[in-house]
């Protein structure tokens, strides 16, 4: 609770904006009015009382659509930005850690994967192993993971080093140790900084993905290709689009505002 | 109004890709099939009313048995070099179609043709393996557009030089074509714009963009979700065509459960045929009957019960197939056409209702050909249609052709195509053909939503003549050397 | 000089090591992917006959590491074959594709990086200030937004409601560098919007943290006034940050652009590269695949000399 | 010239303030210099900044007036401030090394100050700092300012800031600990050029330290601090004569603690053999060859570079020799510390400078003492608890207290002896301490090391002790080694190296340890210059 009281406005905003997606999103099938796929009447119904944000292309309710699309959309997100993470931080942690032949092997292959355009790499790999929902969050992830070991890696670079390392490494202590308890809570402001906009860059991924034909199965509602969907209706002038693209943007700027307080206070503590 | 000559026509197109060529054996999708007929002819056209008329020919007979095919070409036909066109270059033009080098796309429909011989330098002569009362009709396709002969009995596949209305000035695949008329076409009352620009603008939005803002004049498939915003702006005008094209959900009778003939009926029952075409095609089509034939055809069956959504029908199949439930997975993309995959979401909502479950599997656009229509047992996918029944038939559900989508075998539909493709009387013709309707509908393994129709939009400077062909999109991609600017 | 060479040598070394392991993956993804170059071009109108055919004619029968040794050989003497599904020469299909991208990537880059470091220093210099927290979120809604939706908007805004600018960035050989700039600023805009926020926010946190520094305070102590102690003490010290955040935001501008080639049907490498891999032409993919990976490493080892160059500790070795 | 009246800062959030500095006093006339002493955290670099009208981020002035020559710094505008700074008082900074701007040449930063105070222009400005240059007896005078500061060695940066602070011929100098980081050797000298350079110019001076001995040289007026208040200000030569606050003489008497002398025979513990060691191609070590005898404390001594962590991090298992061998116990140890076994490991600790980078910011102190208490013991539950509580004792910190704190909410002392707790837990028979104690003042130094003492009596530790500071050694060895280049030049027990060294090497260290008496300095200045030629030839 202190913690809350310190926290600067734009904090407590983002952790408002994240609290209510997440409850939404939990709780979607008690808080939406319809389901999610269920055809409610005619498409492309105005706002109403019945309809509160209208209908879609196929006459679904677009209210109930984006609050399922919450569960989806962060829940998908979050999952692929957290084995990207939990990944790459490991192997970049372990890399520093080693250092010697292995850094080399994991950055060199690292190398690899970067130097091939993510969409690119994507499509063939999705191309290759079937476009289901596990493919593409262990696609997206692995291709997120490449700048993650990179960031953990130097940031890892610098723990390793310190004498503290040292004396857990003169303790007898084992790598699992070394990377959990050592290292990894010196460069976990460093990561959640990061995370902070990765995350959003996963789920604008998987609406690019979807642009281009693959991503997320229909019927799913997911914010993203919500915004693929409707997104020829902006050029008409029709603000449908822009919920799902303002939900997403909202998000956004709410992790981005609890990641830069995070840093902040990380950095408050180092000095 | 009469046609005038003059103006740039200015095209935005969905299909066209960097890998097209102008060798006539390499041509798959409308860019190629539209830029085929500006700048290259064919020995037959399809008239607006659906019928076969001679174009680089003058005129066609057939022996009695319909066997032996003679065309007589014109005189006055001229390539853009200026040299006539002879009957050694139809035969090299044909030629480069068959045989085992050949990758054409037409190779399978040639194969019935087993001789073709020059007679002087005006007539060709073919020879076919039995008779065919509808082998003009093919002489229609986009593939058999006539090159010159090299000399020795071969075409060059890259030639610019054709025998049609417009020559290429600059051509960058996959991205435009730009093309200026011939003076000295041949042709009366064709190539009426001076000049014809066609773009490739893949992205749906991109295309009515482009139209709303005057970048172009005349774009094909408009986005349908919004076409009802086009359809508000009073300087562009929506061009609709009761085609061909229909929608297909092919099963594979082969494949459990779908070897039961009662669960295709059930799953015919179970979709909602007139919300795809409200809802997907927003109107513009109209509900198929689980057969290929569409009612502009000839030998169209009238007589059919037309199949509607009817869960309870669809339990009673179901009941009759000894199942109270059933659950299948349907593969789809929107590169089957556009709009599969909510057509596939509306059918496993309708299915709901009478207890069947359709999973919706989206596939990549990308590959959709080669690794899903043939190869899953439920999927998506489109027909662009066939002038007769016949090379409908034989195209898609005869037993032994390479594309039999639901590895259907009828001994009794076999039977009649081959029986109704040599009959010269049209009522036995027309009674044979609607049995085959009959056949496709009960026991074929193809649920055919909807018919949809060629949409295209343009503004309103564009003018047509009032009736097109309809069997293709835009005049059956003839419109530019049809078209003109009002 | 020569700590500087060795390094430069052997980073390129190393990077070509990279191009070859990238290539040979390519090769076994597209080996991998279902499907091949015979059955995409037929689609759905292939037969077994044609399909035979066409794979003799390609080479498509011969085994995998034969084609891709054929490959490999030709490209080391700088033959980088022909596009399987057109016969035409690859490196003039590549030809006017490279310089469209390039072109787009030039034109956004040149705007987007003044203005995105410009933004950074001056938010790092008013920190906290409403200036600051204005830029910080506008930076950050624009680079949620997906890209295709920022070039709707910008379409929706700038061609259909103001009639301004066309939709389709359409150039060709004849277009003059005017009319080339024209056309193509929407395209233009919508990468700057997208590569822009990531580059500011950079700027910022780098010079935000050199601010720290000792030196820093030893400026200020100097009489140096604020403006300058950002400028002249720590933007030189934050340059290594900031120039490799440049470079993977030039890299992305040459090697991501696929949507926005999407939307404004612009003829750039992007599209051809999604076309060559939908129709599995393997020297087409090869050849714009090595490309964006050379593009990539160029870029970085660009940037790993530079922030050497920048800081003299390293350029003047010890 | 500069009158500071009840001048408070504050830091902190304002509803919960903590006070830097408390009603704070200060006088300093033209030319005098007034030496500012006290231990770490007593608010003298927030003095000496306020002095300047400057607080750093987040210090805020709560009251009270800076009154330089007749303006309220306290109150004046930033732009008058700035036109101070830099041409009028200027400031000295701690670690010269990470002061300079390391994107510029010296010249550049030199020239910085005079140009756009519109002093002087570029030419005359580096004409200047060539001058000064030379004043300060910076090598090359005339090239050297076209170095980057990576370029130069601590000590001339020192003695380069100093000139650049010299640029505008300010009123005021605050030199800020300018001598701490540099090791004895090399602090001589700068200290007499600094004094040399004031004295020239007349220029008054803060002069900012917790070296008594240091401060003794450089003040005419020193001031005694503790926690932001003034304790005491008096002329140098009666507070050291006679101070009059309990807390100033508690200050004089750290430099008395002497360790008891051992008696009895020793038997060897560990012994290195011919070992030398290798960062590539650089011979780090070279040839050692000595033992250690059991419940001795060994002090390795050398300047800065000379090999000593290269030695602890060998015999500690961090880096494998690259000839020779060690010995522990009579038994070859393996050189890579995954080879060694389990009671080895726990035999040998060490315990590092850097209190900061040695204990993981991101532990809480019963989480740093558990983990080897859990590792190297068998005890389990409650015993081990207890273990840890009584770690906690033995190091004099009260485990109710500190034990849930998380390292950073320590202080620098505190971390240390966290750091020997932590060394203690296994209960060892070896301890290596590498420059223990330099990182701190020396209140709270000498505090560790009367802790050391008596755990040595209490445990029968053997110690091995790097420093570079003789006054520890002079407090706690019993044997001395002195390393130069990787070398061990001379070794045997305190008394005798201490009272007569055989090597010009030790000698010149010797000279180098500040003394309280007036004329050191400059005896210490001549005897150097002495020294560094008698070594040349050998
Ligand atoms: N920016 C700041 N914000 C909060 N507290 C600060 C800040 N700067 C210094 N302090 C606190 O003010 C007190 C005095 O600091 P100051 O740096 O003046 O001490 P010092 O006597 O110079 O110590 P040292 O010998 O370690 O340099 C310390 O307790 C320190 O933690
Ligand atoms: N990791 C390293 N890589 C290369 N050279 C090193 C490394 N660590 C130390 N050295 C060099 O080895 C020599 C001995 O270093 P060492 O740290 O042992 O000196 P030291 O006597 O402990 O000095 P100090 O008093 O500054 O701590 C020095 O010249 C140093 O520059
Ligand atoms: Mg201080
Ligand atoms: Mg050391």
């Amino acid at each position: 609770m202190t913690l809350l009281r310190t926290a600067p406005p734009t904090a407590i905003f983002g952790m408002l904006v994240l609290a209510a997606t997440l409850l939404t999103g939990i709780f979607a099938p008690l808080v939406a009015p319809y389901g999610e796929t269920e055809i409610v009447g005619a498409e492309y119904l105005p706002w109403s009382a019945e309809y509160p944000l209208g209908t879609d292309n196929l006459g679904r309710d677009m209210l109930s659509r984006m609050i399922y699309g919450a569960r989806n959309t962060v829940g998908l997100a979050l999952l692929t930005t957290g084995i990207a993470f939990g990944l790459g931080a490991a192997l970049g942690m372990f890399a520093a850690l080693k250092g010697g032949w292995v850094d080399q092997i994991l950055s060199r292959a690292i190398d690899v994967v970067m130097a091939v355009p993510p969409l690119i790499l994507a499509l063939m790999l999705l191309a290759i192993i079937g476009p289901s929902i596990p493919n593409m969050v262990g696609v997206i992830a692995v291709i997120y993971l490449a700048p993650v070991y990179r960031l953990s890696r130097a940031a890892a670079m610098n723990v390793v080093s310190l004498d503290f390392v040292d004396a857990a490494k003169l303790r007898g202590e084992g790598t699992l140790w070394l990377l959990r308890r050592e290292i990894l809570p010196n460069i976990s402001s460093t990561l959640v900084a990061e995370a902070g906009l990765r995350f959003c860059f996963v789920f604008l991924f998987i609406a690019a993905l979807s642009f281009l034909g693959i991503g997320i199965q229909p019927p799913t509602a997911d914010w993203g290709s919500m915004v693929k969907e409707n997104a020829t209706l902006i050029t008409f002038g029709d603000v449908t689009p822009l919920i799902p693209a303002g939900a997403i943007a909202l998000l956004t700027v709410s992790i981005n505002f609890i990641a830069d307080w995070m840093l902040h206070r990380a950095s408050g503590l180092k000095s | 109004a009469e046609p005038q000559k003059g103006g740039t026509l200015r095209v935005g197109f969905t299909q066209g890709s960097t890998s097209d060529s102008l060798d006539p054996a390499t041509y798959s999708n409308d860019f190629m099939f539209a830029t085929s007929y500006a700048v290259f002819s064919t020995l037959v056209e399809i008239a607006p009313d659906g019928s076969a008329k001679p174009d680089l020919a003058e005129s066609y007979e057939a022996t009695p048995d319909a066997a032996t095919w003679t065309f007589r070409l014109r005189d006055d036909a001229t390539f853009s070099d200026g040299k006539t066109v002879t009957a050694n270059d139809v035969v090299a033009s044909v030629r480069h179609h068959m045989g085992d080098q050949s990758k054409s796309g037409v190779k399978p429909l040639l194969a019935q043709i087993t001789d073709i011989k020059a007679d002087g330098d005006k007539v060709v002569v073919f020879t076919l393996q039995s008779g065919n009362a509808d082998f003009p009709f093919i002489f229609n396709d986009y593939h058999l557009t006539i090159r010159q002969d090299q000399g020795d009995g071969t075409i060059d596949p890259d030639t610019r030089i054709g025998t049609g209305g417009y020559v290429i000035e600059a051509f960058e695949p996959g991205v435009r074509i730009e093309l200026a008329r011939r003076d000295d076409y041949w042709k009366e009352g064709a190539a009426h714009f001076d000049k014809v620009l066609i773009l490739k603008v893949g992205d749906a939005a991109a295309r009515m963009n482009a139209l709303m803002t005057g970048e172009v004049d005349l774009i094909d498939r408009p986005d349908l979700k919004t076409i009802h915003m086009l359809e508000r702006n009073r300087d562009l005008r929506i061009h609709t065509q009761n085609g061909t094209l229909h929608y297909t959900m092919p099963m594979h009778v082969t494949t459990a459960p779908f070897d039961d003939v009662n669960v295709r009926l059930a799953l015919k029952h179970a979709i909602d045929r007139e919300a795809i075409v409200q809802k997907v095609l927003k109107g513009y089509g109209t509900v198929g009957n689980d057969h290929p034939i569409a009612s502009s055809m000839p030998f169209y069956n009238a007589d059919l019960e037309q199949h509607a959504y009817d869960p309870d029908k669809a339990k009673h199949y179901l009941g009759k197939a000894g199942l109270d439930s059933l659950e299948v997975t349907l593969h789809t993309a929107d590169a089957a056409f556009n709009g599969a995959v909510d057509a596939s979401v509306l059918f496993s909502e309708a299915a709901k209702a009478a207890g069947i479950s359709v999973n919706v599997a989206r596939e990549p656009d990308d590959g959709y050909w080669s690794n899903v229509w043939l190869q899953k047992p439920f999927c998506t996918s489109y027909w662009g249609g066939r002038p007769t029944p016949d090379l409908m038939f034989s195209a898609g559900y005869a037993a032994d052709a390479d594309w039999n989508a639901t590895k259907w075998q009828n001994e009794r539909f076999n039977e009649l195509l081959l029986d109704a493709r040599a009959e010269l009387d049209e009522s036995l013709r027309a009674e044979m053909y609607g049995e085959m309707q009959m056949l496709c509908q009960t026991d074929g393994g193809a649920l055919i939503p909807a018919f949809g129709q060629y949409v295209s939009a343009m503004n309103t400077r564009v003018a047509m003549p009032e009736k097109v062909s309809e069997m293709w999109d835009l005049d059956s991609q003839r419109f530019i050397e049809r078209w003109w600017f009002a | 000089m020569t700590r500087l060479q060795k390094l430069i040598l052997s980073r390129l070394a190393l990077g070509i090591l990279t191009l070859f392991v990238v290539s040979a993956l390519m090769f076994v993804g597209i080996e991998l992917l279902p499907g091949d170059l015979a059955q995409q071009i037929l689609g759905q109108s292939a037969t077994p006959d044609t399909l035979r055919a066409f794979r003799a004619e390609l080479g498509l029968d011969q085994p995998p590491h034969t084609r891709y040794l054929d490959w490999l050989s030709g490209v080391v003497q700088g033959d980088f074959g022909q596009s399987l599904a057109s016969g035409r020469k690859v490196s003039d299909l590549l030809g006017t594709r490279l310089a469209n991208t390039m072109f787009l990537a030039a034109y956004a880059a040149v705007i987007a990086v003044p203005v995105a470091v410009t933004l950074g220093l001056l938010a790092a210099l008013w920190r906290n200030s409403i200036f600051d927290r204005a830029a910080n979120i506008g930076a950050l809604s624009a680079i949620s937004m997906p890209e295709f939706f920022v070039a709707y908007l910008l379409i929706m805004l700038f061609s259909i409601k103001f009639g301004w600018f066309p939709t389709l960035a359409r150039l060709d050989t004849a277009t003059g560098l005017g009319d080339a700039l024209y056309v193509t600023f929407l395209p233009a805009l919508t990468l700057i919007m997208v590569v822009i926020a990531h580059m500011m926010r950079m700027t910022r946190a780098a010079i935000i943290n050199v601010l720290a520094s000792p030196y820093i305070e030893m400026a200020r102590l100097k009489g140096v006034p604020r403006w300058r102690v950002v400028l002249k003490h720590a933007l030189p010290n934050a340059l290594a940050p900031i120039i490799n955040v440049i470079a993977l935001n030039l890299a992305y501008l040459i090697v991501g652009v696929v949507v926005v080639e999407v939307v404004f049907s612009y003829p750039g490498l992007g599209q051809l590269l999604v076309d060559a891999v939908a129709s599995r032409d393997f020297p087409v993919v090869q050849a714009v695949g090595l490309f964006f990976a050379g593009t990539y490493i160029l870029l970085n080892v660009a940037a790993d000399i530079l922030s050497i160059l920048s800081n003299p500790r390293l350029r003047h070795g010890r | 010239m500069l009158t500071i009246r009840d001048l408070s800062l504050e830091a902190g959030p304002r509803t919960d303030p903590k006070r830097i500095l408390d009603r704070f006093d200060l006088d300093l006339d033209r030319g005098e210099v007034l030496g500012l002493v006290g231990e770490s955290g007593a608010g003298k670099s927030s003095a000496g900044l306020a002095a300047m009208g400057f607080t750093r981020d987040g210090v805020r002035i709560a009251g009270g007036r800076i009154e330089f020559d007749g303006t309220d710094l306290a109150r004046a505008s930033q732009s008058a401030l700035r036109r101070l700074h830099g041409r009028r008082i200027a400031y000295v900074a701690q670690s010269a090394a990470a002061s300079f701007n390391p994107a510029h040449r010296l010249i550049d930063q030199f020239a910085e100050g005079p140009v756009l105070h519109g002093t002087a222009d570029t030419a005359t400005a580096h004409e200047d700092a060539r001058a000064l240059y030379r004043q300060m007896q910076l090598p090359n005078p005339d090239e050297i300012g076209f170095r980057y500061p990576h370029e130069v060695s601590g000590g001339q940066l020192q003695r380069a800031m100093t000139a650049m602070a010299m640029a505008c011929r300010p009123d005021l100098i605050i030199f800020d600990e300018p001598t701490t980081a540099l090791d004895v050797t090399t602090q001589i000298e700068v200290l007499g050029a600094m004094r040399d350079i004031t004295e020239r110019y007349g220029t008054a001076a803060i002069y900012i330290t917790h070296d008594l001995a240091v401060v003794s040289q450089m003040a005419d007026r020193i001031t005694v601090m503790r926690h932001g208040r003034e304790i005491e200000t008096a002329p140098t030569p009666r507070i050291l004569e006679s101070p009059q606050e309990d807390y100033t003489r508690s200050l004089w008497a750290v430099r008395s603690i002497r360790k008891p002398d051992a008696t009895g025979a020793a038997e060897p513990i560990l012994t290195l053999e011919a070992t030398s060691a290798h960062y590539r191609s650089f011979r780090a070590l070279d040839g050692i060859d000595f033992t250690l005898a059991r419940g001795r404390t060994t002090a390795v001594v050398g300047e800065s570079g000379s090999g000593k962590s290269t030695l602890a991090k060998v015999i500690a298992g961090l880096m494998a020799p690259s000839e020779g061998r060690v010995l522990w116990n009579g038994a070859p140890l393996a050189g890579d510390h995954g080879k060694r076994t389990r009671a080895q490991l726990r035999d040998i600790q060490m315990i590092y400078q850097m209190a900061d980078t040695a204990l993981n910011p991101r532990h809480t102190v019963r989480e740093t003492l558990d983990r080897p208490v859990s590792l190297f013991t068998n005890l389990k539950g409650k015993a081990r608890r207890a273990r840890v509580r009584e770690l906690m004792e033995l190091i004099e910190l009260d485990p109710d207290e500190f034990l849930d704190r998380r390292i950073p909410e320590l202080s620098g002392g505190q971390k240390q002896r966290i750091g020997i707790a932590r060394a203690l837990a296994a209960e060892p028979k070896f301890i290596i301490c590498d420059e223990i104690t330099s990182a701190l003042d020396q209140i709270v130094a000498e505090g560790i090391l009367k802790l050391l003492i008596r755990l040595q009596q209490e445990l029968g530790l053997t110690y091995m002790f790097i420093t570079h500071d003789l006054a520890t050694v002079e407090a706690i060895a019993d044997e001395v080694m002195v390393m130069k280049n990787g070398k061990i030049v001379e070794s045997g027990p305190r008394a005798r190296i201490f009272e007569a060294p055989q090597e010009p090497y030790t000698k010149r260290l010797l000279a180098s340890v500040p003394q309280m008496d007036a004329g050191w300095l400059d005896r210490a200045r001549r005897d150097a210059a002495e020294a560094k030629s008698a070594e040349a030839p050998a």
